[in-house]
Parts: structure tokens; C-alpha cells; sequence
């Protein structure tokens, strides 16, 4: 993969992610702490905002810069779980998208020890993984993530805040995998 | 009406800000949090009767249950009870539960409705989301 | 050299407050005790970058142990290992200790010298002085 | 009892307070947080304003003010202790000072659940209690308490603020057991 079609993926995910923004916060209001919204609009404005000041020269350099900046702006539980996807998508950036992404995916899930069914962002990525993986394509993948985001409204969480609320997080989308299936939908449309 | 919460502490500071970081979990949402925290003129320090009128206040005849930073702070909420009206004091559950992260779980399952029993026991967990990501 | 502390919360005011709590209890003795709490915006959240730094300002030698408040603090504070020269990362220790309790025990086990293993140890028995008051 | 004896009393105690205000301090700063003489001088200088201010009408009301005024003003962990002390009293005062004194004591060990020999202010009290009840004299008892006092100096903390230092606590005397032996200091001087 190129620097270049890696930024034009992160900055449809930012756009995205802008325009959703009070979805998100709506969401994580229902069943977190209102934040998610703002946390990752605020999180990929700095992406951005990295990337024009000092242009990485390659794809890897590219992905650990916005893996770092992530763990550092966002915040919430988010920043340092999308921060370890990217940082583990540049060190398998080489193999291309798909094994990139499963490689984040490894991360994410090493890192928050959640489990598939969890109601984490877990349950929009790995569907959209075993897409790729399969041969799929990436607009596949992303359909993929958003009926694992929708597959997420009955579940009840045991991971990060919405599980302080036990029965009650059930009924409503998780913000992490309604975030990540917007990261998916942006790949479907600056991704071959 | 919802079981109250008391938050106890030798530091105003330090109980405000408890209260604000567990407030965030109930956007929107209503709940009785009192704070008896620091002495008279803003130093570390407790104060029975500060606990007794803040549990009366958070009280709104489900109980509170009430979480306290150190063992000195637990002498001035047991003091406090004395200066209870017997059913008020009936319905106090002193909890030896972490201040910050019992307080986080005790606010959610307040406001959801919960029992005193049940909000005491969120409390007591409060350490097991972190236990559970650092194993 | 002792042992150094570092705080790592959603609130830079409880960090602050806990921090001060605890300091109490070293009257004119010193200790590094670091927080790493709070957005860049003095929001409410926790910067993986900022955990590293604190741990890194914390040791003198003998390593860190690290207090967090809830679950995604210990998120960013696994993080943070991750950017630490490995000498550095081998002597911290992420402890599930209660932040504010196990936090005033700490800063005097490590003030007096002791081991990295004596001092995780002394905060996750935080809440002991609350438990046996309350007993 | 009556209410003037136990003002002189009192009295006397807050002025030993304020003059061994910075001792207490340096003892409770080589042992706990530095603070023991500024929360008794604080404590006792609003039990003497509280008093002053209306005047209680007899023995148990002038003991119970004064109990309900420490555990409100002065912060630490000798307010509810000593406020106990003072409410307890209040209740069994009919029966002359050792008998009251008992039952203050009996409330400290009931609020603190310290034992003798954990290094607090349970072991000055107790001593003076028990001269008290054998017959013996005010002055006695305060001799008694005095050495209780010194005799906390060996001894390793269990409760409060110094037991978080373990074996460093020994070697000091107990900031708590120095002010009661005061407490002490002060009956003898004013009662008979
Ligand atoms: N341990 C975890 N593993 C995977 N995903 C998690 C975990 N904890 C939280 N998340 C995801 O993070 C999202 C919340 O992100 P955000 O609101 O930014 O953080 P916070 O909950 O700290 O405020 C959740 O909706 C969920 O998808
Ligand atoms: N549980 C207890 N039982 C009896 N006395 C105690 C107890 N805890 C503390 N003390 C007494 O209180 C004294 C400390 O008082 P002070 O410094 O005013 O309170 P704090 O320790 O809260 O700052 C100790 O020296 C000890 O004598
Ligand atoms: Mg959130
Ligand atoms: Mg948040
Ligand atoms: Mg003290
Ligand atoms: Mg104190």
C-alpha cells in the first residue's frame, strides 16, 4: 500500500467521523459516557493534522504516526484501541491491506482482551477481517462490519463502560462498533 | 426515586472530582451524589455532621450508601449515624468499597433503579474492570 | 532512590487531589510521584504519550508502580509500555490497587525504601484500614 | 459533676493543646500527617466558643456540646474519637468523673476497635480509667496516662495513620496517647 491511498482512507474516516460525531456521542450517551463523538473527531482532526505537518515518507511511518497520535488525543478506551490497530496494521502494511488489518484486529484484541459477542468494536472488526481474509472485497468487508455494528443492539456488554450497566446496555448500538464500521465504509470508498 | 450516594473524603477537591468523572456515566440522567469532604476552612479533613446532613440530603427514602476515602473518614461516617433519625439510619449502608472505582459502578446501577443491596454490591466490585483488563 | 509513583487518571483535578492526599503523609519527605491524568483540553480522559512520559519522570532507578482510576486508564497505561526503553518497562508495575487508598499506602512504603514488590503490595491492600473499621 | 468544674477542665485542656500545639504536630509528623496539634487547637478553641456562646444548663449538656463540636471541627481521626469520648461521658456523668471517664473510654474502644498496645490514645486512656476505678486520684490517673504515653514509644502501630509505616512507627511516641495524657494533665489541675 502507498502513503497516498492510506491518507485519502483516513481522511474520508475523519470526514465520516465528523459528520457522525453527535450520532456517536447519542450512542455512547445511551450506554457510556457520552464522549465517543468527540473523543475520535478529536483524535483524527489530529491525525490530520500530523500528517500535513510532517508527511510521512511510507506506509508504515504513515500508520505509526496515526497509531500514536491516536493513543495520545482521544482519550477514552477508543484511542488506545484504534492506536494499537494502526500501529500493528504498519508492521503488516507490507502484505496489504487485508493482512494489515488482521494484524490490527490481533492488537485490538490483545489489547482489550474483549472477546467476539462482547459488544465491542471487536464485533464490527473481526466480521470485516474474515471477509478480507476470505478473498472478499474491502466494500464487502465493510458490509460486513456494519451488520456486526447492527448485530451489537442486543447485546449486552461486558466490556469497557457500557458494562457497568449490566442488562440495561442492551437494546442499543455500541459506539466502538458503530465507529468502526464508518473506518470500514471509508476504506470501501478510497480502497481498491 | 433511586438510592443516594455519599461520598466522604478528607479532600473537597478530590471528592468533586470523583463526583464529576462518575456524573459522566449518567448523561442526562438524574441521581442524588452529596459530598461531605475537607474541614471548615478548606484543608484534608472530615466532619461527622457534614456526613450526617449529606446523607440526609442525598436520602430520599430508598437509602444511601455511602463511600469514604480512608479509615479516619470511616470514624466520621460511623459517627454520623448517631446523629441520624433512627429510619435514616436504618436505610445507610457504610461501604469499605474503592472511593473512585466503586463510585463510577455505584452511580450506574443507582440511577438504573437499583436496590441498596445491589448498589453496595457494584460498589464492592468496583476493582474487577481493572483487574480483568491487567490479567 | 525510592521507588516512584505515578497516577494515572480521567481527572487531572482527582489526580491533583489524590496526589495531595497522599503527600500528606511524607511531611518533608520526598518521593517521586508523577500524574499522567486528564485530555490536553482539561477534559476528561487519559493520554497513552502523557503515561509514558509520567513513568519515565518517575523512575530514578528502581522502577515505577502505577496506579489508574478505571478500566480504559489501564488501556492507555499498557499502552504506554509499549514507548518506553526496555530497561524502563521491565521495572514498571501496573497495579489494580484502589487508586486513592492504595495510593496513600504506597507513597509511605516507597518513602521508606522499600521494594517495587513491597510497594504494588502495600496498595493492593488499600482498602484493608477501611475494611477492618468497618468490620 | 457540675458544669463548672468540667469548663475549668476544659479549659485548661484547650490551653495545653495550644501550647503543646506544635509537639502533637512534630510527633503526628514523624508518624502520620503532620496535622494532630492544629486539629486538636482547632477542635477545642470551637468547644470553648460553642460554650461560651450558650453556656449548656448542666454537666451532660456541657458534654455533649463539646463531643458533638469535635467531631465536627476537628478533622482527623481524634475528632470522632474524642467527640465519642465526650458524648459518652455525657450519658454517665451523674455517676462522678472515673465512672464517666469509663464510659468514654468504653465509646473510643467501640469507635476506634483499637486494643492496648496498638500505639494510639486507647493506651493513655486506659491506664488512667483503671487507676480511677481502683480508688486511686485524679493526679494518679494523670500519671498514669503520662505513662501510657511513653510507653507508645516502643510500640509498632495497628490503627490509624501511623500503622501504614509498620515497624518505622516505633521509636516515637503516639501523637493521639501524648494529647490525651494532656487531657489528663488538664483534670488533674481542675478537679478534685
Ligand atoms: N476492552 C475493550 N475491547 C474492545 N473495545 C472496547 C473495549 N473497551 C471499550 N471498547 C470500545 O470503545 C468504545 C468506547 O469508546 P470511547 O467512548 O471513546 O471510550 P470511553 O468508554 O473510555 O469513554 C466502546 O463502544 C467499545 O466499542
Ligand atoms: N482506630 C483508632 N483507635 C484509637 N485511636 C486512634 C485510632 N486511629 C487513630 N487514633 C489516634 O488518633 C491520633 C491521630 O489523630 P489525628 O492526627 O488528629 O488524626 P489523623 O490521623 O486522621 O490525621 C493517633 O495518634 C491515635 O492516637
Ligand atoms: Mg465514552
Ligand atoms: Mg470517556
Ligand atoms: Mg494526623
Ligand atoms: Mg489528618
Amino acid at each position: 500500500m502507498n502513503p497516498e491511498e492510506l491518507t485519502a482512507w483516513l481522511r474520508r474516516f475523519a470526514e465520516l467521523v465528523h459528520e457522525h460525531r453527535d450520532e456517536l456521542t447519542a450512542l455512547d450517551s445511551a450506554i457510556g459516557d457520552a464522549d465517543h463523538g468527540a473523543n475520535l473527531d478529536r483524535g483524527m482532526t489530529a491525525v490530520l493534522a500530523a500528517l500535513q505537518e510532517a508527511p510521512p515518507a511510507d506506509a508504515a511511518a504513515l500508520l505509526k504516526k496515526t497509531g500514536a497520535t491516536l493513543v495520545s488525543k482521544v482519550g477514552g478506551a477508543s484511542g488506545p484501541l484504534y492506536g494499537t490497530l494502526f500501529l500493528r496494521m504498519a508492521g503488516a502494511v507490507d502484505g496489504g491491506f487485508a493482512p494489515a488489518l488482521r494484524a490490527g484486529f490481533d492488537g485490538v484484541l490483545a489489547r482489550g482482551k474483549a472477546e467476539p459477542g462482547d459488544k465491542t468494536m471487536v464485533d464490527a472488526l473481526g466480521p470485516a477481517c474474515d471477509v478480507l481474509d476470505a478473498g472478499g472485497s474491502v466494500a464487502e468487508a465493510a458490509q460486513a462490519a456494519a451488520d456486526g455494528r447492527d448485530a451489537t443492539v442486543p447485546l449486552v456488554a461486558r466490556k469497557g463502560r457500557a458494562s457497568y450497566l449490566g442488562e440495561r446496555s442492551a437494546g442499543h448500538a455500541d459506539p466502538g462498533a458503530t465507529s468502526t464500521a464508518l473506518l470500514l465504509r471509508a476504506a470501501a470508498e478510497t480502497l481498491r | 426515586m433511586s438510592v443516594g450516594i455519599v461520598v466522604v473524603s478528607h479532600s473537597r477537591a478530590l471528592a468533586d472530582a470523583a463526583v464529576e468523572l462518575a456524573r459522566q456515566m449518567l448523561p442526562g440522567r438524574e441521581l442524588a451524589v452529596e459530598v461531605a469532604a475537607g474541614t471548615e476552612d478548606g484543608g484534608l479533613g472530615t466532619d461527622a455532621m457534614a456526613v450526617s446532613a449529606a446523607i440526609e440530603a442525598a436520602d430520599g427514602g430508598e437509602g444511601t450508601v455511602v463511600l469514604m476515602d480512608l479509615g479516619s473518614a470511616v470514624l466520621s461516617a460511623e459517627t454520623a449515624l448517631e446523629f441520624l433519625p433512627d429510619d435514616v439510619r436504618e436505610r445507610t449502608t457504610l461501604s469499605a468499597a474503592p472511593l473512585v472505582e466503586g463510585l463510577v459502578g455505584a452511580v450506574v446501577v443507582a440511577a438504573g433503579g437499583a436496590s441498596r443491596e445491589q448498589v453496595a454490591a457494584e460498589a464492592a466490585r468496583g476493582l474487577a474492570p481493572k483487574e480483568a483488563q491487567l490479567r
